[in-house]
């Protein structure tokens, strides 16, 4: 076991994978001598050499591109967009053909490609540095979309999408890259990609997050403790597939769910969410399944992310009405 | 021959055109010899013109309604049958969508081609093909995906090509120029051929580009490049050969730009009349790359084309045959909607293969 | 008064607009001499001239980005993004600027332009010819979605997007372009964004559709009509924003609710109208909001589509499966 | 003077470099005279120097924690206030986000740059600002912009330009291609103005690209290009006017690389010594644009340049009421985060709001 945070554990898995499979290449803007700009890649490139990890041309579509071409040659590239924001350039790549060379050739081809994406806001950044764009991803047939929130999840979750056969978005909530440290094995262990985790078990509300977004509930449910309410906390984990399973199960016995997700509400994750507690757990509820997310705004420049990022108290004030009701 | 010098005294400035011999099938150079043997010159003249009787047949399976839609290829064989002679089983092919005659050397059936225009993926599954890709929708967004393969060529260190084809039109996207710059930083070897038939649906190249040829946006990316005659057999087997040697000796990539021109309509449910005049498709008929290479043959008495019929009768059996073999194709099932979304199929898709599933025991979809 | 079709009443909501406003102008691939692939820009290049109906090279990313350059810069285009399926490559443009510029720029600059998309499945078509992204540009803010399903709604819809100050999104069923014809004012008239229509009237169910599902599920009206069942149908016309009232007001009538979308199951369209019927009418449901739609598969070639799009039939099994509960 | 045979006889494919002074301020050619009167020389040089103090006072807020990020534009004034010079009320600019001089130039205050690196997007209204676009965060997706409003400003018989620019490693991107395209086939009024500065954040120009250099990227679309010294005002002065001049007379599109070098980090998170030699830095500090733009005015005895400390003192004063400004910007409001999304708010952007101040009436956000 070693302290890790999540960009170390990340980099631990790249590590890893890169040293036990030589089919294993990473690639991206400054991803080599710089390490990436949140230092995720650093020192793989000097471990692996430049044939293994690179800087590519600053150049998006390409990127996405050129992995499927690797991926149905033989490699498994795992590409890194620099920022949410700059994954758009490659969406006809993701969506036309990443997510579908598979089906397309009726399984001659697969596509066994990483996408890391660092990911979400609360970090006082530039436009375009603070997105939330997983509902893009889980709306695609094809993809599988996985978001860690914890350095541990992150290392098993990383090298499982490594090892998957398939396209594997991997979205990295860079708010809380260096926030969270834990005791992380060194060895090669995975997690597997759909299933959900129960982090707090609680009989009075579900509530369902995943990313940055599950800290933030875990301050509001030290809130929620003051005040004696029992709250049930699941870690999504995986955007698609959704763990139908624990959803329904925590449900039927909670009767009454939040889902906090950063993203614009509109079309947005909490929805499906709300949905699958609906075909699953109609019966149970005893308060209509909430969402808490969002606005259907721009995520505002620093001055303004007050005003859009959710915080402990919001949650709070979400749960209390739920509870209310 | 084609040779490094050819290439190095080449400039895309220049706006000449690479050819071998003239409308008539004469050489434009009295010295030069083909670099093809007799037999293989009436070869490639077979191939063209079982390409273009296959075109025509697809065309005419279309109009009896039993293919949704289908590109001809006509006048445009020559850079296919060029291709196809050079192109290895170890060379990867990614392909746009009209070069026919090429994927037919490939490997792909015709069978295939026929099911892909009838509707069932089935049809990408190309069981002898090798490294060979399906049709790319999205214009010119398959190039990169030649220059990832090219890298990863260079990575196994495989003595081998990637071929990667796109059209004037596919020029103009973003996709044409990341890739060509991908190819040239890695050092891929890719050969990028543009197939310049003059249009795109209706949009005619002037309308595309102002570029004085397409050859010279190589110079952007400082990937050797060259503007040759696609109509002319001779010129494209040249070039491309050279190509390929260039790339498998780790030379990187190549962009040839092979002026032709689209005879036929862009695909079955388009009418060129609208945006083209009688004048101009005449103006290519008289390059008709297969009257050029007739021309040749008979110029230089390599053999008797006076009478095609029989070997035209013949063809078309075969291809009869071929679609027959794709009617016949197993009929689409529920399952192969849901089969190769994943290697495994994640719960998800099972519930809604399952609710589908229980849907139609209740006596849904025929 | 004149009989068109909705090819024809695109068109003339165009023509219309042409004439009235010289700001107004019309352009992407083929769009020109050839009219349109679908003949929806049909004789306008020739009635308004080459300079304000035309021909753009084949490069969407750049159809949509100098879009917003028109129309920071005075003018009011119309472009035409010639399938469904390529539309992709403009997504970094649509997303990341033309449905922010106003905002970025605090009101300075607006995006007055219409993008055209002819979308969805049923007209056996090579694959990309057949998509549904509603949803991607549903959960982006800053864009208005707008998808009609009749002839008089298109113009009328048309009218309004064009006239509207910010960018609008206007989706083209074209499974229906021509397979219904009705009597249009040949006038201009608009129908305001943002307002759903009850097509039907009705007690013990609420079906919510849009575009070519519509028609479909007029065709399983008739059916459930011979069993006697009295069924409100909802054409939403509008995919952002969306007509709460009227969801509100019909299904807190009839307590039960279906949506009909042929875009892909998860993170898809339904999932946000059963969220929100969960916030409008919890109370009153009788059954779980239920949703048909379009698989999370990759739409099938021709021979296959009729595994993927609903037909009457299928959504009649649906109804019967609702009312039962 | 710079004019049409100048440019016509330029060839990018020779990749020769325009420049009219050495590094140590003295003319290349001895019959050359500057086309600035020495007033406008003087004036040039002084803004320069503004724009150099400007920009370490922002470094230094940043340090200070005052302001989130910056991208220093240290090394690159010359190109900035060449641009300055030439742009007029009625030309639209269309910035990357690296090119501080012109936007004071455009009518961009120091206090909105303060305020957009401290976050707030009031700064990009710009209040006394004609036709000046905002920060283009997504690299090179600005371009395409600026040939749609070419395409405008011919529509609309404007006699205006449109500058835009971008960086060395934004060339890698499709925009790039399909911008450069669009403008040549629309004959768009549009000047391109590449920044070559060597390194994309850590990445060198060599592993961006291949091509021997950025102007010849220019032949793929017709566009008359030229590579210039970025670092030399009277080259970047002329060059400028001159493509200002064809763009208002109709002539269309032009392409400028400006070669230079980013002195300073890419922004205040970044630490060059990472990835680029302490020799490389040397080297282009021999070539620094202020440094050579004094040499000149010294050697022709322009001005005494040798104490500049009161001036540099005066700019910092003004600089520094500038930032306070800034800081007194009203707070940031509710409102803000909905009122710009559309000219009329939605119900449901009204609805969230209201949610949203729900809670806060309830005692959130402080
Ligand atoms: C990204 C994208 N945009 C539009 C289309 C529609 N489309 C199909 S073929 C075609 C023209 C292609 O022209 P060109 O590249 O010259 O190839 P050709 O058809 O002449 O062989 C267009 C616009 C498409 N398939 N993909
Ligand atoms: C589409 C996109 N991808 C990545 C980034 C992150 N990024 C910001 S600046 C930059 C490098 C830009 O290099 P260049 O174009 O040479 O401009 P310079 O910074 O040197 O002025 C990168 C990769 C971005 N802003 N946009
Ligand atoms: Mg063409
Ligand atoms: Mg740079």
């Amino acid at each position: 076991m070693k302290v890790m945070n999540m960009v170390q554990a990340i980099n631990d898995a790249m590590d890893i994978m890169l040293t036990e499979d030589k089919s294993v290449v990473a690639y991206g803007e400054d991803v080599g001598v710089e390490g990436g700009v949140f230092r995720v890649t650093e020192g793989l490139q000097l471990k692996h050499g430049v044939n293994r990890v690179f800087d590519s041309p600053l150049a998006e579509s390409a990127i996405a591109g050129t992995a499927l071409g690797m991926a149905i040659a033989g490699l498994k590239p795992i590409i890194e967009m620099q920022f949410d924001g700059f994954v758009y350039p490659a969406m006809n790549q993701i969506l036309s053909h990443i997510s579908r060379f598979r089906n397309r050739t009726r399984g001659k081809f697969s596509v066994p490609a990483v996408i890391r994406i660092p990911y979400g806001g609360g970090i006082n950044a530039l436009e375009h540095h603070s997105e939330s764009p997983e509902a893009y991803f889980g709306h695609t047939p094809g993809l599988k979309v996985v978001i860690p929130s914890t350095p541990y999840d992150a290392k098993g979750l990383l090298i499982s999408a490594i090892q998957d056969p398939d396209p594997v978005i991997f979205m990295e909530p860079k708010r809380i890259y260096r926030a969270i440290k834990q005791e992380v094995p060194e060895e090669k262990y995975s997690i597997p990609i759909g299933k959900a985790k129960v982090l707090q078990e609680g009989e009075q509300l579900t509530i369902i997050a995943y990313g940055a977004m599950i800290r933030e509930v875990q301050k509001a449910m030290v809130l929620a403790k003051q005040k004696d309410l029992s709250i049930e906390l699941i870690d999504l984990r995986s955007i698609w597939p959704i763990d139908r399973d624990t959803i329904r199960e925590s449900v039927r016995k909670t009767g009454r769910v939040l889902i906090v997700t950063e993203a614009a509400q509109s079309y947005g994750p909490a929805a499906e969410l709300i949905s699958i507690v609906n075909e699953e757990a109609f019966l149970s509820l005893e308060a209509p399944p909430t969402r808490l997310t969002g606005h259907d705004t721009v995520i505002p420049l620093p001055m303004g992310e007050k005003y859009y990022m959710i915080s402990p108290e919001r949650i709070m004030f979400e749960i209390e009405k739920l509870i209310r009701y | 021959m084609f040779d490094k010098n050819t290439l190095d005294s080449y400039k895309p400035t220049d706006n000449k055109m690479f050819s071998r011999i003239d409308d008539e099938g004469v050489p434009l150079d009295k010295n030069w010899k083909p670099d093809l043997s007799s037999e293989l010159i009436l070869q490639s003249y077979r191939e063209m013109l079982f390409e273009r009787t296959a075109d025509y047949m697809a065309v005419s399976y279309q109009r009896q309604g039993r293919m949704f839609t289908y590109p001809p290829n006509l006048g445009q064989e020559a850079i296919h049958i060029a291709t196809g002679m050079v192109i290895k089983d170890d060379d990867w092919f990614v392909p746009a969508f009209r070069e026919l005659g090429a994927w037919l050397a490939k490997g792909v059936s015709l069978k295939e081609i026929f099911l892909y225009f009838k509707g069932n993926e089935d049809a990408s599954r190309f069981v002898n093909a090798k490294r060979m890709l399906p049709v790319s929708v999205p214009i010119a967004s398959q190039l990169v995906h030649a220059a990832g393969i090219g890298y990863a060529m260079n990575y196994l260190d495989e003595k081998a090509a990637v071929f990667a084809f796109v059209g004037d039109g596919g020029t103009s996207e973003g996709d044409f120029h990341e890739a060509l710059n991908f190819a040239s930083v890695w050092n891929a070897p890719v050969i990028f051929v543009v197939q310049n038939n003059q249009f795109a649906i209706s949009v005619p190249l002037h309308m595309q580009t102002k570029s004085i040829n397409l050859a010279i946006k190589g110079l952007a990316y400082n990937i050797p490049s060259i503007l040759v005659d696609g109509n002319d057999i001779f010129a494209m087997h040249e070039v491309i050969d050279y190509a390929r040697k260039q790339a498998i000796e780790g030379n990187g990539p190549m962009l040839i730009e092979a002026r032709t021109f689209r005879m036929g309509a862009h695909t079955t449910s388009d009418d060129p009349s609208k945006y083209r005049s009688k004048e101009e498709e005449e103006l290519w008929a008289a390059k008709d790359p297969l009257k050029r290479l007739k021309a040749y043959i008979t110029n230089n008495k390599l053999a008797d084309l006076s009478n095609e019929d029989a070997l035209i009768a013949e063809y078309k059996q075969k291809i009869d045959k071929e679609f027959e073999a794709a009617e016949q194709h197993p009929a689409y099932k529920l399952d192969d909607v849901f089969t190769h979304m994943y290697q495994d199929m994640p719960a998800e898709l099972k519930r809604q293969k399952n609710n589908l599933e229980n849907f139609m025991k209740d006596g849904g979809v025929k």
